[in-house]
């Protein structure tokens, strides 16, 4: 009994073991790595990639994928920094429109990639390529590539606030990794995303609509492109339409290397979480680590690939 | 229809089984986690020797085949293939050895053609590694006419196909290549009578050329009609193993289930049927029906109707088409007597209705998901409240009905996957019953059931018809249609060819409608 | 009728080539003699477009192709092919290569600013602030960006020339979110920097939001391009300098120069060099 | 039976419909689309792509996805413009042994892809994440960041040689497509790809060695690549570290416009070969359109998703 429970620990932690080794190989072999201050730093740069991981952890749940999350950042941004900008608000009216405008944003255009692929029966990967060019060319056409600047000077502030040493706006993503956690294991919409995800006919013929399931996930991580946007404009004060580029790609490898399946069906927005800790934590610990660019960019790429070979082989030992 | 007379091969049988047996096991253990899956099997088969295996759901028949092919490495015991030890470490292993399986789950690639299925092993190449497809597909078809499977065109996708072609087509390739033993896992759970008979004038066939065949079914006259020996498995041990000859219908079900069976099935039933009408359909026309006219029929409170045919005859498109799954062409569905246009099962369920698929793995369960979640999916919103789960309540119900089916299971939150074949066709049925459905489809409701499950499940039936459940059940097991309904219809090619009630029931009758049909065809 | 000038731009999602092109189309209508049409790329490093784009201007019998070379190599064939085409190019903003013009036996003159030049004027601006041993970090741009390299040898001569001591030096890709990650690990690593040199202003005001975000206000920084964002930043200190290209007026100046040369006037040659301006407090408009 | 012909020649057709409609639109609404010189610019402009897609169909046939090409293009250049700027060799020499090496670095990289993928049953999404950041690197770290030119001027002339005014290098990819449909189509190999992405279970129960499979899937689109590179280079007469940045995306794109499905098992290589040719005509047509960039940037995401939109109603028609 003793050696089950452990099994379950150690299935549990899962990645968590990739992370531990990654924290205590930078702690070990850098300076600076375990002080206060970087480990703010470290918090602070997840930030982004966490909440759009965390929308991304819903489209993936469901076998689909969202492309257009970087696109759709700049896009909310801009909307959101033309509303920040608009001088006879107050700052609290400017702030609060201006959230509703980056959320409405995200929203319609996570609808758009939900609703064009659940009616059409296309693929997620086709239909997000498409809204990557949309959401991009729009953000571009309403600000003419202009960068947005000078919001409220408080605005910034919270970007940048801490409490006890860690920064609100990662505070903000652990609560959101909470709600998803909550959403996706305790309730029955969660229940139902798992269940299309593995078997969307059985789910179909059980007498649930998958259109409304397929479009609230894509809605989901729209809303929180838009989460995310306001994030970005805190912390940098800028907003510009070239912002984002590629960051598709770091969310999902977020979601995947935290061991939800590319197909759907399985994960867990806790492993979400490890996920994007382990990117931040390389990016991070390689620069202090010393490495050039280059060898950089390839020890992250060997490091991604040992982390879930890690998962992997603590999966066969548990399973034997 | 003559039952091909094995007299002889027993004899035959007898003689070589005194020789070395072509595959003995001793005492081969295996647990997954917690549970026990084979507890001791001792087996030993003789060349040219048809063996049945039989045993309860969960007894561990499939977990011993997946040993045999290796998928899955036993714990402990010894296997010997003709003497030698035998431990194959992946199905190739297997295959070289001489040894093919027909598993219980199908393992078909849906968008290559039938023939290409049929060749997957060993595709027919010249030098350059080419495909030769010509006589890929005229060996298709030669192995395709060979189980009598006439009406299907070799380079249609298999997604196309039913599960009863799609499981003979799994037969066509196991005979493909020669081989020493061949397995068959419940190979006869889709089939009707006529293809039965096919397969085992197949099985007749190899045996006379001394192939040893072990055979899964939980038909237990199957078991006599074709078996030369027969070993009974429960709860992952082997009780009873002996010649066909010395053994008897009753003692195999007391080996089985370790106790005498209730004579359920005989029991004279007293029809609950009422007068009120509750489906009924009028010229109703399902997406391949090639007939303008449809079908039409009604279905009583309390009735249970049931729907004979041939494989193909278009009665799982019926029940799709009934319950929305696909749109019909045509014509009216009524639900108490008034219009019901419904667009998607959501509105066939919200309406009363229930439909347990044919096809567990494609369509009915979520195998990486927990049995509770899988016994909940269709009745949520009475485990949950605003939004949320209720996992006691789901657990509870789960455990309420999976005792009314005795289901065997390691606990709620086990996968679907971790369950035996039979049982996982009962947590789809206790999916429906879940819900409290005034009108059930059942397709094939006790496919893979073992026979006391299936007492169990048809007394269960009846209790529900009595409390004014309406049941529309589609069945190629005739015996199981006769026990159970009040009425019966036949369909074949796509329409209803005749309707016999209660008194007049016999396997004769309605083959006669389902092969009229039929010819009436080939005149055209 | 009017001739056809075919102007061939990088990355037109920027703030530099978006003020290139709306110059450009301001002197053509101000001109009024000829027909202005503009291409530019999807991203930094999309040869493929450039090339495509002036394959496409061929095709289309353009009379001048004005091209900022995405690549100051992998363009010279494609430019060569014009000119054995009949039409009249000109370079700016980035030079073409000098051996591989060399090799491909064209003769091509360059209008454009001293990247390299611009570079130092603005690094020399923080070796002055900081005095000599001042400790600094780079940050560069795209790895094989032309420009980034160019710039990066500025900073360095720079930097050799103020004796100032380089801590570290690394791509933040010309953006502002990584230039803000990269930076504050930097800082981390080396919490006594004291100058910083962005290779651009985008990667300059993630920097500065990273030393507000520490609260550092004594580490001086220096960028490049003058975009408009970073005007607040200069007027309150927190920019020390940055670079003017006057990149609205390159495109029309290569405009000129092609226009002349397609109207019968003498061959292009060497090097036209564009006017930079280091921009400080003090002249910040 | 004249209308069942003619739904078989629809649905044989498939997205060509769309890319007819395309030809069609741009032909009518501008001058030059239609002249021999823009042809052939749009087929040489769509060579690159059609090669890496080709690879990209036997990765994606098999239920994978290969993000690396990208960067393996940009290191396999580099690899080979170092060989063939090597002053010793004869033109001849030179070019054979960088195509070699390009061949080879491909083949090394796809081998790696495939065999971490199929040894440890990670998702190939993540082990070619890991690749991407590995060649690009790994590119850049060989090449100290700096492009690589002055190649053989008879190598630089092949690249733009035209026959009947086709261009040679998409006549090459062209016989790439022929011989991956031969391969994909009629031979044992090819048709076991199809088994594993339909299901990869009863491939392996039917005896067959998935690892081989899958490793060979991979290996192929890295020799795609290896040739991919050595006509980039003979096109652009450079090898930089950093070209090919978002090439993936690209040739992903063209796979799934042309119809395979991204979870494996159905596809061809003739719908990626239209799905190439839509993105090209597309790229193409736009700019003789004269849009602004931004506005075509949007409209080529709205007409990436109106083609498979075009495709899938002909699969509904077609289904009728
Ligand atoms: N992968 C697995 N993980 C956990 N338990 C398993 C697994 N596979 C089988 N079992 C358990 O092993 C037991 C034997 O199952 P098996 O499939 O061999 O039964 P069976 O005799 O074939 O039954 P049926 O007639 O229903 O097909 C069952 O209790 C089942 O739940
Ligand atoms: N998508 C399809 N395309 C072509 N034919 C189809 C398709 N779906 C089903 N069919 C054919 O329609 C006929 C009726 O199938 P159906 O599954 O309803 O038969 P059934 O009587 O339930 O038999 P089974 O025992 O196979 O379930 C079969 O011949 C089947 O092959
Ligand atoms: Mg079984
Ligand atoms: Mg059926």
């Amino acid at each position: 009994m003793p050696g089950m429970s452990m099994k379950l620990v150690l299935r549990d932690a899962g990645i968590g073991i990739a992370l531990l080794l990654l924290i205590v190989f930078f702690s070990l072999s850098t300076e600076h790595f375990l002080t206060p201050n970087n480990i703010s730093n470290i918090l602070t740069q997840i930030t982004i990639n966490l909440i759009l991981a965390i929308g991304m952890t819903f489209v993936i749940l469901i076998g689909g994928i969202d492309l257009s999350v970087g696109s759709m950042l700049a896009f909310c941004a801009v909307v959101a920094g033309t509303v920040l900008t608009i001088p006879d608000f107050s700052v609290f009216q400017a702030v609060g429109l201006a959230t509703l405008a980056a959320l409405g944003t995200g929203v319609a255009c996570g609808f758009l990639n939900g609703w064009i692929s659940a009616f059409w029966g296309l693929p997620s990967f086709i239909v997000t390529l498409g809204m990557l060019n949309i959401a991009r060319g729009a953000a571009l056409q309403v600000t003419d590539a202009r960068t947005i600047y000078s919001f409220p000077p408080s605005f910034n502030a919270f970007g940048s606030q801490m409490v006890f040493g860690v920064p609100v706006v990662f505070l903000i993503a652990l609560a959101l990794v909470a709600v998803a956690w909550f959403v996706l294991s305790k309730t029955v919409f969660g229940r139902l995303l798992y269940g299309i995800g593995n078997n969307e006919e059985a789910v179909r013929l059980a007498g649930h609509s998958l259109m409304f399931y397929k479009v609230a996930a894509f809605t989901i991580a729209g809303a929180l492109v838009g989460i995310a946007a306001m994030v970005y404009m805190a912390r940098l004060n800028i907003a510009s339409p070239i912002i984002g580029i590629g960051f598709e790609l770091n969310a999902i490898a977020a979601v995947i290397i935290g061991g939800t399946s590319l197909s759907g069906g399985r994960g867990t927005v806790i492993g979400t979480l490890l996920g994007a800790c382990i990117i931040g934590v390389l990016a991070n610990g390689l620069i202090l680590f010393g490495l050039s660019d280059f060898m950089r960019q390839m020890i992250t790429g060997v490091v991604i690939i040992l982390a879930v070979i890690i998962d992997k082989y603590r999966e066969r030992i548990t399973a034997a | 229809m003559t039952h091909p007379d094995s007299g002889a091969l027993h004899q035959a049988a007898a003689a070589e089984a005194t020789r070395v047996p072509i595959l003995d096991l001793h005492d081969v253990r295996k647990r997954f986690g917690g549970t026990v899956a084979l507890n001791g099997v001792t087996l030993s088969v003789a060349p040219g020797e048809v063996h049945g295996l039989i045993g309860e759901n969960g007894a561990g028949k499939s977990t011993l085949i997946k040993i045999l092919c290796g998928i899955v490495k036993p714990d402990s015991g010894a296997i010997r293939l003709s003497g030698e030890a035998y431990e194959p470490q992946a199905p190739r292993d297997a295959k070289a050895r001489g040894l093919q399986v027909v598993h219980q789950e199908f393992n078909l690639l849906p968008f290559l053609s039938v023939a290409e299925n049929i060749f997957i092993e060993h595709l027919p190449r010249n030098l350059f590694g080419v495909v030769k497809r010509k006589d890929m597909n005229v060996g298709a078809r030669s192995a395709l006419d060979a189980i009598g499977l006439k009406d299907i065109d070799v380079s249609w996708p298999v997604e196309r196909l039913g599960i009863a072609h799609r499981q003979l087509v799994e037969v066509a390739r196991a005979l493909m290549t020669d081989s020493r033993v061949l397995i068959l896992d419940e190979p006869t759970a889709t089939l009707t009578s006529r293809e039965t008979d096919r397969l085992f004038t197949i099985i007749n066939d190899l045996r006379s050329r001394g192939v040893s065949v072990i055979f899964v079914s939980h038909h237990l006259d199957e078991i006599f009609r074709i078996c030369d020996r027969v070993t009974v498995l429960r709860n992952g041990e082997t009780v009873f193993s002996r010649p066909i000859g010395e053994t008897s219908h009753d003692q195999l079900v007391r080996a089985m289930v370790g106790q005498q069976l209730q004579k359920e099935m005989a029991s004279e039933a007293i029809s609950s049927a009422g007068k009120e009408t509750v489906l009924s359909l009028v010229n109703f026309r399902h997406a391949q029906s090639p007939h303008v006219d449809g079908i039409s029929l009604d279905l009583h409170k309390g009735e249970i109707l049931g729907i004979a045919g041939l494989v193909g005859s278009g009665r799982t498109e019926l029940l799709r088409a009934i319950f929305a799954a696909e749109q019909p062409l045509s014509g009216t569905r009524l639900r108490n007597g008034k219009p019901a246009p419904f667009r998607s099962p959501r509105e066939a369920i919200q309406a009363g209705i229930g439909f347990m698929t044919e096809d567990r793995k494609e369509e009915g369960l979520i195998m990486t998901m927990p049995i509770a979640a899988n016994v909940t999916l269709a009745s949520l919103s009475s485990v949950s409240r605003v939004g949320l789960i209720d996992s006691k309540l789901e657990n509870a119900m789960t455990e309420q009905l999976g005792a009314d089916l005795k289901l065997k299971y390691g606990g709620p939150s086990r996968h679907a996957a971790t369950l035996s074949g039979g049982n996982q066709q009962k947590v789809v049925l206790a999916k429906w019953l879940a819900r409290n459905p005034q009108v059930l489809l059942l397709d094939e409701p006790t496919r893979g059931v073992d026979v006391g499950a299936k007492a169990e499940i048809y007394a269960l039936i009846r209790r529900l018809a009595e409390k004014g459940l309406a049941l529309l059940v589609v069945s190629s097991e005739l015996p199981e249609l006769m026990t159970l309904c009040d009425r019966i219809m036949v369909m074949s090619q796509h329409r209803i060819v005749g309707e016999l009630a209660r008194a007049d029931f016999s396997e004769e009758k309605i083959l006669t409608y389902a092969y009229q049909g039929e010819r009436r065809h080939a005149g055209h | 009728d009017k001739p056809v000038v075919g102007l061939v731009m990088k990355s037109l999602a920027n703030d530099f080539f978006k003020n290139m092109l709306e110059g450009a189309e301001a002197h053509a209508k101000k001109r009024g003699d000829y027909e202005l049409k503009a291409i530019g790329m999807q991203n930094e490093t999309d040869f493929e477009s450039q090339l495509n784009g002036v394959e496409n201007f061929i095709t289309q019998g353009v009379d001048a192709i004005v091209i900022a070379p995405a690549d100051s190599r992998a363009m010279v064939a494609p430019l060569k092919k014009a000119m054995d085409a009949g039409i009249t190019v000109v370079n700016f903003d980035v030079s073409l290569d000098e051996q591989a013009k060399k090799d491909a036996g064209i003769d091509l003159a360059f209008v454009g600013p001293d990247n390299r030049g611009g570079a130092k004027m603005v690094g020399q601006a923080l070796a002055k602030a900081l005095g000599e041993g001042g400790k600094v970090v780079i940050l560069e741009g795209n790895p094989g960006a032309d420009n980034a390299a160019q710039r990066k040898l500025g900073f360095e001569d720079a930097i050799a020339a103020g004796k100032l001591d380089l801590l570290d030096s690394r791509t933040a890709h010309w953006e502002t979110e990584e230039a803000n990650s990269v930076f504050s690990t930097m800082l981390t690593a080396h919490p006594d920097i004291q100058g910083v040199m962005a290779a651009n202003d985008s990667m300059a005001i993630g920097v500065i939001k990273a030393l507000d975000a520490a609260g550092r206000s004594d580490i001086k920084v220096v960028g490049f391009d003058n975009v408009s964002a970073v005007a607040p930043f200069l007027k309150d200190g927190k920019l020390l300098a940055t670079v003017d290209q006057f990149g609205s007026q390159m495109a029309a100046d290569a405009i000129d120069k092609a226009l002349e040369v397609v109207a019968g006037g003498p061959k292009l040659e060497g090097w036209i060099t564009t006017n930079i301006e280091l921009v400080t407090k003090d002249n910040v408009k």
